[in-house]
């Protein structure tokens, strides 16, 4: 345990006592944390799932783990001990996908429901308008999953960010092909395909500057638009071409449409990569696990041993929701804890005083639901310990295989599919 | 010579709707279109004003080769007509519809407005001037067009079965008004099959079979003519069958 | 005087709205959103409504006015509001060159063609470099002078969307009441028959089709400087399009104050049942927002507005109009 | 021709069958009424989740999926031209953009409410694997997609044209006065015809969900290409929809895969308007 969380605990212990004092006469005021999603809409999937991730953290934090509070001092149950045993609040609400509801709804939740923090709103677009306003009435808002680079060089003081971007899973792939390369493995011809919004053309842009530097050849770029009605002219591409790996940046729906039709069209490359969103989708998952068995991925999410941070949430979560944890959940979830913590060692609602506690915010890597080094902001609001590890599914699970350190599993290569 | 058409025909795919149609109009005169259904008279009426383009032949109007020209610009040269179904402007006022036409020549709504006013009254629609126009029966929506078509001023108009579903005393004041119409110097030209109309109102009548014309001549000419006659009769033969 | 007792009434509403929400930023915002939404329907009113037209793929021009401000902005460090005048100027060109092969087209085919054109340019404009891609662009993040329009509360935007709206449908009306106006709507009632008294229906289509490009280009300008982002989903998505269609058709399309009105119902009920029904992420929002809708369009069809028009004689039961009836 | 070319083709027909299939109740509806049913798609989207459901509950395959969805969208076809449809038509056209505008979002969202935003997919095994056919590979789902899609479109094309119910229904279609003067029930008729609509959109949706994916937004994606395909086609041509549908499956294929899927929906809408920009009727729409 480090210094730092030592005296987090301590002075936590010290001001339950306190709190709980309090508590038998008149139980503080609740503390309202506004969290915007996208709950409708075509990205409503995702952020459904995030929701019921927070309300697993939330409950934590009110209620109480036994076994999480061995490890997170909150999670003693009995609300935020910062503030005399304040429950936590949630305040939902929906961007339903467009940058102006997200704007209109961060206003609401600030001026009408008198949050002391927001956490959101997944898609970049949104979390740039939303959090512009947050900015304006100088309250914090952290997000927790948007990764467009722009977010955090735009000088905003109120605005921190706990997600890897996309530079650190593009570093990731590469580290883990090089390695793959050093072990024998066949990545002479890399393809990337991927969808054209934000999510998929930023990403892309950022892996093909690093394989650039790092000498991995990329030989076919294929974007495509996402929700296609149909992908086999991209397969058929893939297959003409036959590269030794072939990374897809997609959303959910495309996909499950991949998987199906690289099955029809009996094609696989040596290696398989996703990134991350549509492939990481407990509804991808459900319907098409089983045939894209060995498919190597990046998550926020490594699983781990039975009894640490990640894998007890995960029961948590799973109890909830009824699938597991998985990258855009846990990541979801990392961001309120940590959000959490500040206001805790704010010991007010004071947005100020939020705002230093986040600016202080020095969380161990054992602390940690998602599977960051910690949780340390720059200048900027950038989390400097997020990283992600590089999964694969085996046995229609996904088990982390890089970095060595995390790994719980060996890789196994070629990949199977079906 | 105001209204020349010349060797005008219409096809639609292998059908010939107009079969080398000529026909002329003198300015001032009162020309009758008559045959039986489907002879091709509202069609070859339909290529002299513009709302169908003509697959050969020549449409000139007031001196000017109008064969090209789109309706509009026929109706800016001075050819006004109506409809064998009237179109009505439903959304509007008895009054807006004939300022519609008015403007044609008025430059501001208020003065278009006037001159439509007038119109109206000399068609005898001045006591529903700020009805809605939906609210009109056929006499009155028949008039109405009328009273659109003169606010614009033409030279001449042509009359698209003006009296068609009119009854026997509407019919004889739908011929008083156009009769008057006429007396203001406004060139007439009548598509018609109630055989009465035609000749109480044409000075001269040319009669259209199968999309070509088979006889022209004064109304008395034609009623004689044995090809008119058969055309008709055997047409009306083949509706008792 | 009843007749301007509405208007009358509206005015003096929307002068001192905010000062009656004063200390609510979300009711404050809430009268920038309406006039917002109420700009761009009257602007769509005036093809649509007006001459008949349905434009379906009006978010072409939103977005171009939404485009426009960001870039220059971006690309030039100009104050977004500067790109507002280009935004109309390119609209008008775009209307021109859109206009003149879609127009020819009869009901729901200019409807469909609107669609598949706001559809192409949306796909292009999310492969362009220029326009940040599917990324989009962001306005200053930072008000750097004031006329970067970023201001905390909405009401300096509620006095500006007012200005514009009460400029447009000045414009409106001052139309309406002339030769363009009557043109416009003879051409919607039959087109045929205008053609036949002399109106260059092409020529007077295209220009309601120009102009409103201008405007609806403006609302998405202005709609730029208040939101600070524009990527080409809420740049130039259909539901942009459909929402001004479904704003003027709610209040009375065709009808001076029915966009108004419309935005009146629409925009409110849109951020209030979000507010209260979206943060339990059922979609029982829309749910809500489309039953009402349905409600609407089914007892009133022509919009709000009828409930008011004096109707002496009912109008006869819809007919199927043959588009060019040239039966002999 | 590549091999590859020739599946790229295959693919594209097979798609374009589905896109006919799919369009042809909204093309019937717009021919026969002048009603743009903007809730279209989200009738394809109910009749995948009844297959879904289906599936999930009874363990049933598309033999069973196909006649429910078809009499499950029938009915909602028939209820909403009495409640709804029926009325607006009175109104002008724009009450018909609101009407079913706020009936899509009704719909989308109540299936939303109901099923939640998962995306579902029906696992491939139901309708048997894939087989290969002188180099060219057919999966099996697509196949039954495309070749249903292909005889429904037909059959809805022979009653509409070689049938009584058929010739009464294009009578209503061209004058309902006249129609009922012949002793014809004009709203009759039309009910008939939303629900022969409603039960081929019901098809369409029973089979697509085989292959593609099933959420409740799925219907806005489906929708455009329906609307394109049907004036595309000429509205009221089922045999216009057949055919655009065909030629835009085929175009799809060939642009994503020559020129980069990005751009096919561009090459799709330059088509479109180009078509329209010669033959404002559409392929084989009434001039």
């Amino acid at each position: 345990m480090t210094k730092a969380t030592r005296r987090g605990f301590s002075a936590g212990a010290a001001l339950t006592v306190l709190g709980l004092g309090k508590a038998a006469s008149a139980q503080p005021a609740p503390v309202k944390i506004g969290v915007i999603y996208p709950l409708s809409g075509n990205s409503a999937s995702a952020g459904n799932y995030s929701k019921m991730a927070i309300e697993v953290g939330a409950d934590v934090i009110n209620n109480g783990n036994a076994e999480l509070a061995k490890i997170i001092p909150l999670a003693k149950g009995g609300g935020l001990p910062g503030l005399g045993g304040a429950k936590i609040q949630l305040i939902f609400a929906d961007n339903q996908g467009t940058p102006a509801a997200g704007q209109n709804q961060a206003l609401r939740l600030i001026s009408e429901e008198k949050v002391a923090a927001l956490i959101g709103a997944y898609q970049s677009g949104i979390t740039l308008t939303a959090s512009a306003i947050a900015e304006r009435h100088g309250l914090p808002f952290l997000t927790a999953e948007s990764v467009a680079a722009n977010l955090t060089e735009r000088g905003f003081k109120w605005f921190f960010r706990t997600t890897p971007v996309a530079i650190d899973f593009a570093r990731a792939y590469s580290t883990f092909l090089k390695e793959q390369k050093a072990a024998g493995q066949k990545v002479g011809a890399i393809a990337l395909v991927h969808e054209n919004t934000e999510y998929g053309n930023s990403v892309a842009s950022v892996i093909a500057d690093q394989f650039g530097k790092d000498g991995l050849p990329i030989t076919q770029k294929i974007a495509y638009s996402a929700n296609s009605s149909d992908v086999q002219p991209q397969v058929l591409q893939l297959k003409e071409k036959n590269p030794d790996v072939v990374i897809f940046i997609s959303y959910t729906s495309d996909a499950i449409l991949y998987a199906k039709t690289m099955k029809e069209l009996n094609w696989k490359p040596s290696i398989m990569i996703a990134d991350n969103a549509g492939f990481n989708d407990p509804a991808f998952l459900k319907a098409m696990g089983s045939t894209v068995e060995g498919l190597v991925n990046r998550s926020a999410y490594s699983g781990g041993k039975p009894g640490s941070v990640p894998a007890i949430f995960n029961e948590l979560y799973k109890a909830k929701a009824g699938v597991e944890l998985d990258d855009v959940s846990v990541r979801g979830l990392q961001g309120f804890l940590v959000l959490a913590d500040a206001i805790n060692r704010a010991g007010s609602t004071d947005p100020a005083k939020i705002q230093a506690a986040l600016r202080a915010t020095n969380l161990p890597a054992e602390q940690m639901a998602a599977g960051y080094d910690g949780v340390k902001f720059d200048d900027k609001g950038q989390n400097v310990l997020a990283s992600s590890v590089v999964t694969q599914l085996q046995g229609g699970k996904y088990v982390t295989i890089f970095p060595k350190a995390r790994a719980t599993a060996n890789v196994i290569l070629p990949y199977k599919g079906w | 010579m105001l209204i020349d058409a010349r060797n005008v025909t219409k096809a639609f795919g292998a059908f010939r709707a107009v079969d080398d149609a000529s026909v002329s109009v003198e300015e001032g005169d009162i020309l009758g279109l008559i045959g039986p259904n489907g002879a091709g008279k509202s069609t070859f009426f339909n290529c002299l004003t513009g709302d169908l383009p003509v697959t050969s032949g020549s449409v000139s109007f007031a001196g000017a080769d109008v064969t090209r020209l789109p309706p509009e610009a026929r109706a800016k040269l001075g050819l006004a007509r109506t409809f064998q179904v009237p179109l009505t402007f439903e959304s509007m006022s008895v009054l807006d519809n004939a300022t519609i036409g008015a403007l044609l020549r008025h430059h501001t709504a208020r003065e278009a407005r006037a001159k439509a006013r007038d119109v109206l009254q000399r068609v005898g629609l001045g006591h529903v001037t700020d009805a809605p126009a939906r609210s009109l029966g056929t006499p009155g929506r028949k008039r109405l067009e009328i009273a659109r078509a003169l606010a614009s001023e033409p030279k001449a108009l042509l009359l698209d079965e003006a009296m068609a579903g009119l009854t026997p005393t509407e019919v004889r004041d739908a011929i008083e008004l156009v009769r008057r119409i006429h007396g203001d110097g406004i060139t007439i030209v009548i598509v018609e099959h109630i055989m009465e109309v035609i000749v109480s109102l044409a000075q001269r009548v040319v009669v259209f079979h199968q999309g070509r014309e088979i006889a022209r001549g004064t109304p008395r000419e034609v009623t004689s003519d044995p090809k008119v006659i058969e055309a008709y009769l055997g047409r009306r033969k083949v509706r008792h069958a | 005087m009843k007749r301007y007792l509405f208007p009358g009434a509206l005015v003096v509403l929307a002068l001192v709205y905010p000062l009656l929400v004063a200390g609510s930023p979300v009711w404050e915002r809430l009268g920038a959103l309406v006039l917002l939404g109420a700009i761009g329907a009257s602007a769509w009113n005036i093809v649509g409504g007006y001459a008949g037209q349905v434009s379906v793929g009006h978010s072409v021009f939103f977005g171009f006015g939404a485009y426009s401000a960001v870039v220059v902005y971006t690309h030039l460090g100009w104050p977004p509001i500067a790109g507002a005048p280009l935004g109309m100027v390119l609209s008008v060109l775009l209307a021109a060159i859109i206009g003149v092969p879609t127009l020819r087209l009869a009901g729901h085919y200019f409807s469909m063609a609107t669609i598949a054109v706001a559809e192409l340019v949306r796909v292009l404009s999310s492969t362009s470099e220029f326009l940040g891609g599917a990324q989009g662009l962001g306005g200053p993040a930072m008000p750097r002078t004031v006329f970067d329009l970023s201001f905390i509360s909405a009401t300096p935007f509620y006095y500006i969307f007012l200005a514009v709206l009460a400029f447009l449908l000045g414009l409106t009306w001052w139309i309406e009441r002339g030769r363009m106006g009557f043109y416009l709507r003879a051409i919607k009632d039959s087109e045929r028959a205008a053609r036949s008294l002399g109106v260059s229906s092409g020529r007077y289509k295209l220009y309601a089709y120009m102009l409103s490009g201008a405007f609806t280009s403006l609302a998405g300008s202005l709609y730029l400087c208040m939101f600070g982002f524009v990527d080409p989903e809420s740049g130039f998505g259909i539901l942009i399009s459909v929402k001004m269609v479904v704003m003027a058709a709610l209040g009375g399309a065709g009808v001076l104050f029915g966009p108004l009105v419309g935005a009146l119902i629409l925009v409110p009920l849109e951020e209030l049942s979000n507010s209260y029904l979206g943060g339990r992420g059922a979609g029982l929002t829309f749910v809500v927002y489309g039953a009402i809708i349905v409600i609407i369009a089914r007892f009133l069809p022509s919009g709000l507005l009828s409930l008011f028009e004096r109707r002496p004689a009912r109008p006869p039961a819809a007919k199927n109009q043959p588009a060019s009836g040239h039966a002999d | 021709m590549s091999i590859t070319l020739v599946q790229v083709i295959v693919s594209g027909l097979l798609l374009g069958a589905v896109y006919a299939l799919f369009s042809s109740g909204l093309t019937l509806i717009w021919g026969m009424m002048n009603v743009v049913n903007f809730a279209h798609g989200d009738f394809v989207m109910l009749g995948m989740y009844a297959a879904v459901m289906i599936w999930t509950a009874l363990g049933g395959g598309p033999f069973a999926a196909v006649p429910v969805a078809a009499m499950l969208i029938a009915t909602l076809g028939i209820v909403s031209y009495f409640l709804l449809v029926r009325h607006i038509m009175r109104g002008p056209m724009l009450a018909q953009i609101l009407g079913t505008f706020g009936l899509a979002l009704f719909l989308r969202y109540s299936a939303f409410w109901y099923f939640g935003a998962d995306f579902k997919t029906l696992p491939d095994t139901i309708v048997g694997g894939s087989f290969v056919l002188g180099g060219v590979r057919f999966e099996g789902s697509r196949v039954l997609a495309g070749g249903m899609g292909l005889a429904i479109t037909l059959a809805l094309h022979l009653i509409l044209t070689r049938t009584a119910i058929g010739s009464r229904m294009l009578a209503v279609s061209e004058d309902a006065t006249a129609a009922q003067l012949m002793g014809i029930r004009p709203q009759r008729m039309q009910a008939l015809a939303w629900a022969m609509a409603g039960a081929a959109t019901g098809i369409a949706g029973a089979l697509i969900a085989n292959f593609f994916y099933t959420s409740p937004t799925v219907g806005e994606t489906l929708a455009i290409i329906a609307f394109v395909t049907v004036s595309f086609g000429g509205f009221g041509s089922v045999l216009g929809a057949l055919v655009a549908g065909l030629i835009i499956g085929v175009v799809e294929s060939l642009s994503a895969y020559l020129i980069g899927p990005v751009y096919k929906d561009v090459v799709v809408y330059i088509l479109f308007v180009l078509v329209l920009w010669f033959r404002p009727q559409g392929l084989m729409g009434k001039a």
